[in-house]
């Protein structure tokens, strides 16, 4: 349980980062922060006690798995993670290339 | 057959970079010939679900085990829209994108779109459901930043901060569902859930859905970044964006899980029916004062959005036809007034309305298929708008929702109001010396405009059957939420 | 970065470390039904090892065996083939992504039907994509001072 | 799992300094850490498959964010930590937590999870699909369609990414 709500402090430092920060790189890594912590609460529901890796082995047999269908999924999230900061990062790339500057209050020219 | 709504335009993605690198051209044929298929594919669908929904099984794993892909009432319905939508959008882009370099990359992006659309309207399981999401995110991120101006980068990353908060929420709900029921096939989540007793878990999660999945549809306490977005992509991807993806991604995704998963509860009403009214309100409310087309356009999206989650949210029976029509008839309405600003735009190289200036004359095709769809979106008879805003309020008088109703009526005015002095701006006014310039876009575009407006004016005039034929298996879907269980895990 | 690179040193050593990192990933790639790993892993350290030369010997060296359009073409031709692969089952008229192939004997490299097949294609995918990302980068960092091509229209 | 929580919190002491350091180059670096730390959660709870994804990806979006960063001009962080902001954020935190809190409880105890399909899958999995790596066997063949999806999102965002780096020019 107590694992658990750890990783939610984790998500909303993310969150905080990824909405508050004024600076473009900032937010990119708050965005980061926020995919670790659901990638490591996808993995703690799957954790058993005492629980082994799920790969079989040739001369023993455990019966003690961890669930194996959360680390496939979170295998999923991990490159769409990646896939997403790629693109963020060349779009502030680009932003900067424009206005030569990382903070959005300089940027921001857009009405709300 | 259900899969090749995804493999076909899959197949276009991965063969189009290649065939873009050795003729420019030929970009466009292949993705005009795919969005042709997928059309041809989706209308047979209509007729493949007549005798029963069907379920297909991805790598003959039966439910819960693997993926399965549903094809029922609701998903054709939204397939029919995804599809039609791309296609006359991919016509358009024929002449339209010529403005642009790199053909090749836009006609990958757009394509890449809609499997992701496809694969969204027929997943059967949660976290495919969010991969398909995902892919139509990242693809609509590209896409408004396309024209690389400064202010498109600004909009495409506040889209995307916003886009990818969302897609946070949803993917940390799924994961609280996992946890709970230990599966991630939608029919058994719903059965699953119907024999637990964790209500606080299932409220948790329905608010970081609800959250989540308006956050992509724009709803109104998180439209912001939708008036920036919409705007800023090029025409045709304006069209796709207000008229089909913040629907499929979030209207669709929204009504699944609430309908066929979770239970509709009266609090569940409530909730949509307010977010309905204060979206309708707010948005009409803040494009009154717009003077770019296309930014006028984006708001009044936020507020037909509202009509739509009203209706639906009102969960009778002729509140969810009236919803769903809307729907329909605001995708192919909104499609429409995008790509009449794009035009516009491509002709007079502006988008301010004072600066257009009565190009009525010069333009006649653009100015007919822009009246028909200001009339249309403001619910003028006997265009399709008009039928679906009745059938809500209608509904809302009918469900003893007076503040609703009243709502309704007086965003329907100020829609027409609004629009009146778009025309006057835009088309009748007297003519500027701009108007000496331009002259009509190319064949293509206006083929694609006109379709449009016929579509309009042949809804409005034959409802009924198209009632019959699509709305009402769809609303049937929603209506009976518990038999998309036995369809699935049969019995 | 300079174009020429970076010290003779970092260029000799790097000369050996490339090769061991790209066989590292194709172990990865090749065992990844059976041990920890697979495409994903495999595909992003050879991604990283051709970022690898491209840091140590500047970009003009780098480029001269894998450049950008050579990695769009690898990578469409990667996701070509993971869909081919998932369409084996449809033309042999079951279902998408069936597992068509032989299974064989467990534990051995080849086994397992199309998961090994299905891990190189996602490999030449990865490996090629994120590779073209990187290019795309590396090539943007020169600043664009002539306004003239900054019009995206 | 005393080692699973003092990581843990190291992590949230990484991403603290991460948000909050000044110097961009740092705070890249503290994210990194905190990536770190993720694999090696992962190599604890017994995933040395996503261990070892994580770790390469890690350094990968390192390489790219340092890329990005490395020779940019750094802007001095001018946001002014206004009391009621910051009061209204902890509000939020604290009724998120708070509902999480509630609604987690419901879930079954850590360490010991349902495992519906996951059994059926460490059962089934080496008979039906011949891969003793179950992950492998999820990934590619019970749930192979979801990494099409996966590797597609993967190719959106290459291609996303060069249609946004493109050298542009006037078409006449």
């Amino acid at each position: 349980m107590s694992l658990y709500i750890l990783c939610f402090i984790l998500f909303l430092l993310g969150f905080y980062c990824l909405l508050v920060k004024q600076n473009l790189i900032k937010k990119i890594i708050g965005f980061g922060i926020m995919e670790y912590a659901i990638n490591l609460f996808f993995i703690l529901l799957g954790y058993r006690w005492e629980g082994e890796a799920p790969i079989l082995d040739k001369h023993q047999v455990i019966v003690n798995f961890v669930d194996p269908l959360p680390q496939a999924l979170i295998l999923t999230s991990i490159v769409i993670g990646l896939g997403i900061t790629a693109l963020m990062v060349a779009i502030v790339i680009r932003i900067y290339e424009k206005h030569k500057s990382f903070d959005i209050n300089e940027i921001r020219k857009l009405r709300g | 057959m259900v899969v090749f709504f995804v493999v076909i335009p899959l197949l276009a993605a991965f063969l189009v970079p290649l065939v873009s690198k050795m003729r420019e051209g030929s970009a466009r044929v292949l993705a005009v010939l795919t969005g042709s298929l997928l059309l041809l594919l989706s209308i047979a669908g209509i007729f493949m679900v007549k005798n029963g929904s069907i379920v297909y099984s991805l790598g003959g794993w039966r439910p819960p085990f693997g993926i399965c892909m549903v094809l029922d009432g609701l998903s054709v319905f939204f397939l029919l829209i995804i599809n039609l939508i791309g296609f006359i959008a991919l016509i358009y882009s024929w002449d339209y994108i010529k403005r642009y370099s790199s053909q090749g990359l836009y006609y990958t992006l757009f394509c890449l779109m809609l499997s992701g659309l496809n694969g969204v309207a027929v997943s059967g399981d949660l976290f495919n459901l969010y991969v398909f999401l995902e892919i139509t995110s990242i693809a609509s991120y590209a896409l408004v930043a396309f024209g690389t101006q400064a202010e498109e980068l600004e909009a495409a990353f506040k889209y995307m901060v916003l886009g990818s908060v969302a897609s946070a929420f949803i993917l940390l709900a799924i994961g609280i569902l996992f946890g709970s029921v230990s599966t991630l096939n939608m029919a058994d989540i719903a059965r699953s859930l119907a024999d637990s007793g964790s209500r606080k878990l299932i409220l948790f999660c329905l608010g970081l859905f609800t959250m989540g999945f308006s956050l992509k549809a724009g709803l109104v306490p998180f439209h912001t970044w939708l008036p920036d977005a919409h705007p800023a992509a090029p025409a045709p991807v304006s069209a796709m964006l207000s008229g089909v993806v913040i629907k499929v991604i979030g209207i669709y995704a929204l009504i699944r899980l609430v309908f066929n998963v979770f239970i509709f509860t009266p609090a569940i009403s409530q909730i949509f029916i307010w977010m309905g009214i204060i979206s309708m309100s707010v948005g009409v409310l803040l494009a009154i004062g717009q003077w770019d087309f296309k930014r006028l356009l984006a708001y009044h999206s936020i507020s037909q959005i509202g009509y739509v989650i009203f209706g639906i949210g009102l969960g009778t029976p002729l509140g969810i036809i009236g919803g769903l029509f809307h729907l329909f008839n605001h995708s192919l309405f909104k499609s429409l007034l995008f790509l009449n600003a794009g035009s516009l735009e491509y002709a007079t190289g502006t988008r301010k309305l004072q600066e257009i200036n009565g190009s009525g004359r010069a333009m006649p095709f653009t100015s007919v298929s822009s009246l028909v769809a200001s009339l249309s979106i403001a619910g003028v008879p006997p265009l399709c708008g008009f039928w679906s805003k009745l059938i809500i309020i209608i509904a809302a008088f009918q469900a003893g929702n007076i503040i609703g109703g009243i709502t309704c009526i007086l965003v329907g005015m100020v829609t027409l109001a609004s629009f009146l002095k778009v025309q006057k701006y835009a088309f009748s006014k007297q003519a500027g010396d701009i108007v000496s310039k331009i002259k009509e876009v190319p064949l293509t575009m206006v083929a694609a405009m006109s379709v449009l407006a016929l579509f309009c004016v042949l809804i409005g005039l034959f409802f009924v059957p198209f009632l019959d034929q699509l709305i009402r298996p769809a609303t049937n879907v929603l209506l009976e939420g518990a038999n998309y269980v036995n369809l699935i895990l049969g019995g | 970065m300079k174009e020429n690179g970076m010290s003779l040193i970092v260029k000799r050593i790097t000369r050996i470390t490339v090769s061991l990192i790209f066989m590292f990933g194709v172990y990865i790639l090749l065992h990844g039904h059976l041990t920890p790993g697979g495409g994903f892993a495999g595909g992003v350290i050879i991604a990283l090892s051709f970022i690898h030369l491209v840091l140590a010997f500047g970009k003009e060296t780098a480029f001269k065996r894998m450049d950008q359009v050579g990695a769009s073409i690898a990578e469409s031709f990667g996701g070509l083939m993971f869909l081919g692969i998932a369409l084996l089952g449809v033309f042999a008229g079951k279902e998408f992504f069936l597992n068509v192939l032989p299974k064989g004997t467990p534990f051995d490299l080849f086994s397992s039907g199309i998961i090994i097949l299905c891990n190189i294609a996602i490999f030449i995918k990865v490996g090629a994509g994120l590779f073209a990302i990187f290019v795309a980068l590396a090539i943007m960092r020169i600043p664009v001072d002539d306004p003239g091509q900054e019009d995206g229209r | 799992m005393i080692e699973v929580h003092v990581i843990l919190v190291l992590m949230i002491i990484g991403a603290i300094a991460a948000i909050e350091i000044e110097e961009m180059l740092s705070s890249v670096i503290a994210m990194g850490a905190v990536g770190i730390g993720l694999s090696l959660q992962f190599l604890l709870l017994r995933a040395p498959d996503l261990a070892i994804t994580q770790l390469v990806v890690e350094i990968l979006s390192l390489i790219i964010l340092i890329k990005a960063t490395v020779g940019a001009k750094m802007p001095k962080e001018k946001f002014r930590a206004r009391i009621g902001y910051l009061i209204f954020a902890l509000l939020f935190a604290a009724a998120f937590l708070f509902f999480s809190e509630q609604a987690l409880r419901e879930l079954p105890g850590f360490g010991s999870p349902l495992m519906k399909m996951g059994s059926e899958y460490l059962t089934e999995g080496l008979k039906k699909t011949g891969a003793t790596n179950m992950v492998s066997a999820i990934i590619l063949d019970f749930r192979g369609y979801d990494t099409l999806g996966e590797a597609t999102v993967l190719f959106t965002s290459v291609i996303g990414v060069l249609a946004v780096l493109r050298i542009v020019r006037k078409r006449a």
